[in-house]
């Protein structure tokens, strides 16, 4: 009953693309998230921007399900009229990261795919300037979100 | 980064060692003194807080997350604080959510005196303004020396409450330093936003209509006053804001000079809020007590918070464990970063702009590389 | 046959003849050491210097240097000075060394020449310049903004580049303005030379027939000295320390000398062009001393208020303040000739 | 012999005592003239702005910040280092003329604070020497004044022993 706009917007999604959308709930009022396969993903975007309003890209990010063996990459999205939040998620096998590119949708995922390329080495076809954007020019040490990258020990080298 | 596109072009490394850019290196191309593209090359402070909070417990959660924003710690701490409670299923005493609102707009004016007195500083070596904004800062650093036992980083909220109670006792001087606070404004407002050679040097300068505000994700005060209202303290209220009464701030222009007015305003309505709060706030418990030692429950929360700088969210993943599995901060600062980058590509921006640009974002580069 | 009289009477003659001839020497060295020369000079950059700091610090509320000298911090330059002085020197790898050295050893030169030609009191003057003292001033004065060109092209970096050449964009904006509302004294003085200036200010300061021209010719001077609102080419908050980015040491200390000693320059000569000169009435006691004092409380209050407007003004943008200088500074500097001409004819009375 | 050997050691005194008078003036100057680097590396800024504000002022001591790395004798280290800072550090150090000092402020770049595992942090005496140390989190404004009083002090000792 409180949940009215989320409910609906969910629907819209489903009922546009029954067999894209691998997943698609109303976690609480104001957030949404639709998980999606990869290669319609762009499709969807274009779909949630235009036609139900996600115009605010907030970010993006990942998480890595080692157990799973897959990367979850998530876009979290804004609607600036209705002011839900969608969290846009895609899962990718661990062993060949590639996603595609959402910038061509909004372009300020610029940043936040960069980063989420240096931190779990994840490709996104189609993105612009893929390089370094918050490690050291000269970091050699793998991927540091990654779960099997350890920290250092606690004394502090 | 990459090479130099042409002879007629020069390419400027602006920083990390310039008086005026803080943390960051921005390689500004120039023809002349046109500014042609903007480079922000970022990751001079990036300490890895989304992985060492994978290695905390929610209790210990807070230090790391409150460095990311020293002038504006309680901002951040609660966003992260509210994502745990989320989790965790508990709502903090009614007290307690007042108490977080005082300090919150506390924090949120320390972060604007800081943002426009590097504005002031900025659109002009006016340094008298900036170093009056630190004067007036003290004020309300004792306040809070006094609340929460430092000045800066309070690690005073924590997952259920907050850590001490509101003494009683300073109200009356709370309430002092917010009219002393209040003459200090109007100061401000004669001796800044009405001076000719800032209005020349602010006005016009760096424009972002709407539409481009949303598409780029401008942030906080800098996509209000491009006459958009998303402020999360009204979309989604948050403790007890929807008890509060205050408007969203929202400028039609969308310069410069409105981007850093935008901060001064919303200080005179963070005056009112905390006058509101104090005035309010109930007796009772401050905190409900929550054990550090306790598996968190599995699933997820994403709690956005309006922090000084914009819309800041956490988003705590968990898989049961003690400590969260990944913890994604969404900061306000990156999104304002690549505006800058793509401002010169729809506005006119000339390398004697460009300091007051970037500090009409209110930069912090801390929290843009986490 | 000379009488040992006659001897002693030439020896002493000639021996007072030469007293005479380095007594004399001795008092015409005496502008070029003391008043308007080095020690002033000296004295002058340190101690607006700290007042500059005290004053500003003030404004932004703060106490300024208060440790160094124990009252007021009144030592703190003579300790900036002792420190700068056993700084070590760093040339850049591709900068034109000759060059580099040059610009900030000259620039002090130049401004320091300038000042030969000013007059403390009527027979007071290192080089009166041959009756045109107000051209020579000027030309001399103009190869300043050269020294900042030549400063950021040797040390061959991008911020010093940009500085000079907004020094450069900046002193062809300020001082056309400056040499048309001179010529307009000029014109109602009837004269190039400066003592003929003051004195032709007896009746009434120029101040009040030219004052137009007194507006231009201070703005001018503000752009000249690199002040604020004008500092462009030296903006911090932009381009580092502007032409200065590189130097070090004392390099650095007389590019920062240099400045104050341009501003010394110009000023002297609004005083001398406006403000009467040496002209005051007589308060103490002789009337030489009363000349010197007259320059010097009215530098005091220039320099003031000067200092005074870097506390209550940001700095312009650089096609603002050269829009400033060609749309507004130039027109009025010729409406300001028009009305000294249309003075000299038809009110001669006045000058 | 014994002449010769007391009218040199006389010699030597006087030149000793004028070595010493003029070590002690350029010490003095040095103490009251520390201007340091306008160079921000992490978090503690905005208490270092406190210092340099109204109520502690900085300026007191003489300490003027400095634009420009060719004309500040002090590199102050604030707040945390990272590795990608740390080499920035180090070439703004090697810009700048000697004699130079350093401080570390903060509890990060003394022993990496509340960052102690984190894979991109660095402790400042790894990438250059330190003089002075001032701990906390961020440390105090009254802390930092005694570490400037601190390193007033050691120059000005440093000095007058000849560097």
């Amino acid at each position: 009953m409180k949940e009215e706009v989320e409910k609906e917007l969910v629907e819209a999604i489903k009922s546009k693309f029954p067999d894209v959308i691998e997943e698609a709930e109303v976690l609480r009022s104001k957030r949404i998230s639709v998980t999606v396969k990869v290669d319609k993903i762009l499709e969807v975007a274009r779909f949630i921007r235009d036609e139900l309003g996600f115009d605010y890209p907030i970010s993006a990010g990942a998480v890595d399900y080692i157990k799973e063996k897959q990367f979850q990459v998530i876009y979290y999205l804004l609607s600036s009229k209705k002011k839900v939040v969608l969290m846009l998620r895609v899962n990718i096998p661990r062993d060949r990261p590639i996603a595609p590119s959402l910038t061509p949708v909004w372009s300020a995922m610029d940043f936040h795919e960069r980063e989420t390329w240096e931190m779990f080495g994840i490709t996104f076809k189609g993105h612009p300037n893929l390089t370094r954007l918050l490690l050291p020019e000269d970091w050699e040490g793998g991927y540091p979100l990654r779960k099997d990258f350890k920290l250092s020990s606690k004394e502090g080298s | 980064m990459s090479e130099e596109p042409s002879k007629r072009v020069m390419r400027i490394s602006w920083g990390p060692q310039h008086p005026m850019s803080g943390q960051i290196r921005i390689l500004v191309d120039t023809d002349g003194e046109r500014v042609l593209n903007i480079i922000p090359d970022l990751g001079f402070t990036h300490r890895a807080i989304e992985k060492i909070l994978e290695n905390r417990n929610v209790v210990q959660g807070v230090v790391p997350v409150e460095r990311m924003v020293m002038v504006d710690t309680a901002n951040n701490a609660l966003a992260y604080v509210r994502a745990v409670e989320e989790l965790l299923g508990i709502e903090p005493p009614k007290r307690a959510q007042y108490i977080r609102v005082i300090i919150c707009e506390v924090c949120r004016i320390l972060s604007h005196l800081y943002g426009f007195g590097l504005g002031a500083e900025s659109g002009g070596g006016y340094p008298a303004v900036f170093l009056w904004s630190t004067a007036d800062r003290e004020p309300f650093l004792d306040l809070m020396e006094r609340i929460t036992g430092t000045r800066w980083s309070y690690s005073f909220f924590v997952p259920g409450g907050v850590y001490r109670d509101f003494p009683d006792k300073i109200k009356d001087k709370f309430l002092k330093t917010l009219s002393y606070f209040e003459k200090r404004l109007e100061t401000y407002r004669r001796a800044w936003f009405e001076n000719k050679i800032f209005e020349a040097r602010a006005k016009n300068v760096g424009v972002l209509k709407p539409e481009d505000a949303i598409r780029l994700g401008a942030a906080g005060p800098s996509l209000r006053s491009s006459g958009v209202s998303l402020d999360v303290r009204k979309n989604e209220p948050y403790e007890a804001y929807d008890e509060i009464d205050f408007k969203v701030v929202t400028l039609p222009e969308g310069d410069s000079y409105a981007r850093l007015f935008a901060r001064y305003l919303e200080m005179v309505e963070s005056v009112k809020i905390i006058r509101q709060a104090i005035e309010n706030m109930p007796s009772g418990p401050y905190r409900k007590s929550v054990s550090p030692f306790k598996r968190l429950p599995k699933g997820e929360a994403y709690a956005r918070v309006e922090a000084a700088r914009g819309e800041l969210g956490v988003h705590i993943i968990s898989d049961g464990g003690f400590k969260p599995y990944r913890v994604k901060i969404t900061s306000p600062t990156l999104r304002n970063l690549y505006v800058l980058s793509q401002l010169p590509k729809i506005s006119d921006i000339l390398l004697a702009d460009l300091p007051v640009i970037m500090y009409s974002f209110d930069p912090w580069y801390l929290d843009a590389d986490r | 046959m000379y009488t040992l009289n006659e001897i002693i009477g030439s020896l002493t003659k000639f021996i007072g003849n030469l007293w005479q001839f380095i007594f004399q020497m001795c008092m015409s060295l005496a502008p070029v050491l003391f008043i308007p020369g080095l020690t002033f000079i000296l004295l002058f950059v340190t101690v607006v210097i700290w007042f500059e700091r005290k004053y500003l610090a003030h404004a932004m509320l703060r106490m300024g240097p208060v440790y160094a000298g124990r009252v007021f911090g009144w030592l703190q330059c003579i300790a900036d000075f002792l420190k700068i002085l056993t700084k070590e020197i760093i040339v850049p790898s591709d900068a034109d060394k000759t060059l580099y050295y040059l610009a900030p050893i000259l620039l002090p030169i130049v401004d320091g020449l300038a000042i030969a030609f000013i007059p403390v009191a009527p027979d007071w003057v290192i080089f009166r310049g041959f009756g045109y003292g107000l051209p020579l001033f000027l030309a001399i004065v103009s190869l300043g903004p050269l020294c900042p060109l030549i400063a950021g092209w040797a040390a061959n970096n991008k911020y010093t580049v940009i500085g000079s050449l907004r020094a450069a964009y900046m002193c062809i904006a300020a001082e056309i303005p400056l040499l048309l509302s001179a010529a307009g004294i000029a014109i109602l003085a009837g004269s190039f030379d400066l003592v003929d200036i003051v004195e032709a200010q007896s009746k009434m300061w120029f101040i009040i027939p030219g004052f137009l021209g007194a507006l231009v010719f201070f703005i001018g001077i503000l752009a000249e000295a690199e002040r604020t609102p004008f500092d462009i080419s030296v903006a911090e908050q932009e381009i580092v320390f502007g032409w200065r980015t590189e130097y070090s040491g004392i390099l650095f200390m007389l590019t920062m000398m240099a400045e104050y000693i341009s501003l010394l320059a110009w000023e002297l000569l609004f005083i001398t062009l406006f403000l009467g000169g040496y002209k005051g009435p007589v308060i103490f006691g002789s009337p030489f001393i009363s000349n010197i004092a007259w320059v010097l409380i009215k530098l005091g209050i220039l320099t003031a208020i000067i200092i005074l407007l870097r506390t209550v003004f940001p700095r312009f943008r650089l096609d603002q303040a050269i829009k400033i200088g060609w749309r507004y500074l130039i027109p009025l500097a010729i409406a300001n000739i028009y009305i000294a001409i249309i003075i000299k004819l038809f009110f001669p009375f006045v000058v | 012999m014994s002449e010769n050997v007391s009218s040199s050691s006389k010699r030597t005194n006087f030149l000793g005592l004028i070595k010493r008078i003029y070590r002690s003036v350029i010490g003095w100057g040095w103490k009251y003239s520390l201007w340091p680097i306008h160079f921000v590396t992490g978090c503690c800024c905005p208490e270092f702005m406190q210092v340099a504000g109204p109520r502690y002022d900085m300026e007191r001591f003489g300490m003027l910040p400095m634009a420009g790395a060719r004309q500040a004798d002090v590199m102050v280290i604030i707040g945390v280092l990272t590795r990608k800072m740390a080499k920035r550090v180090k070439m703004l150090w090697e810009q700048m003329p000697e004699p130079k000092f350093s401080v570390a402020i903060g509890a990060c770049p003394i022993g990496k604070g509340p960052f102690y595992d984190s894979y991109s942090v660095v402790r400042a005496d790894e990438i250059i020497p330190i003089d002075v140390y001032i701990p906390g989190c961020p440390p105090r404004p009254e802390t930092m004044l005694q570490g400037f009083m601190l390193l007033q002090k050691k120059v000005q000792k440093k000095l007058m022993e000849g560097i």
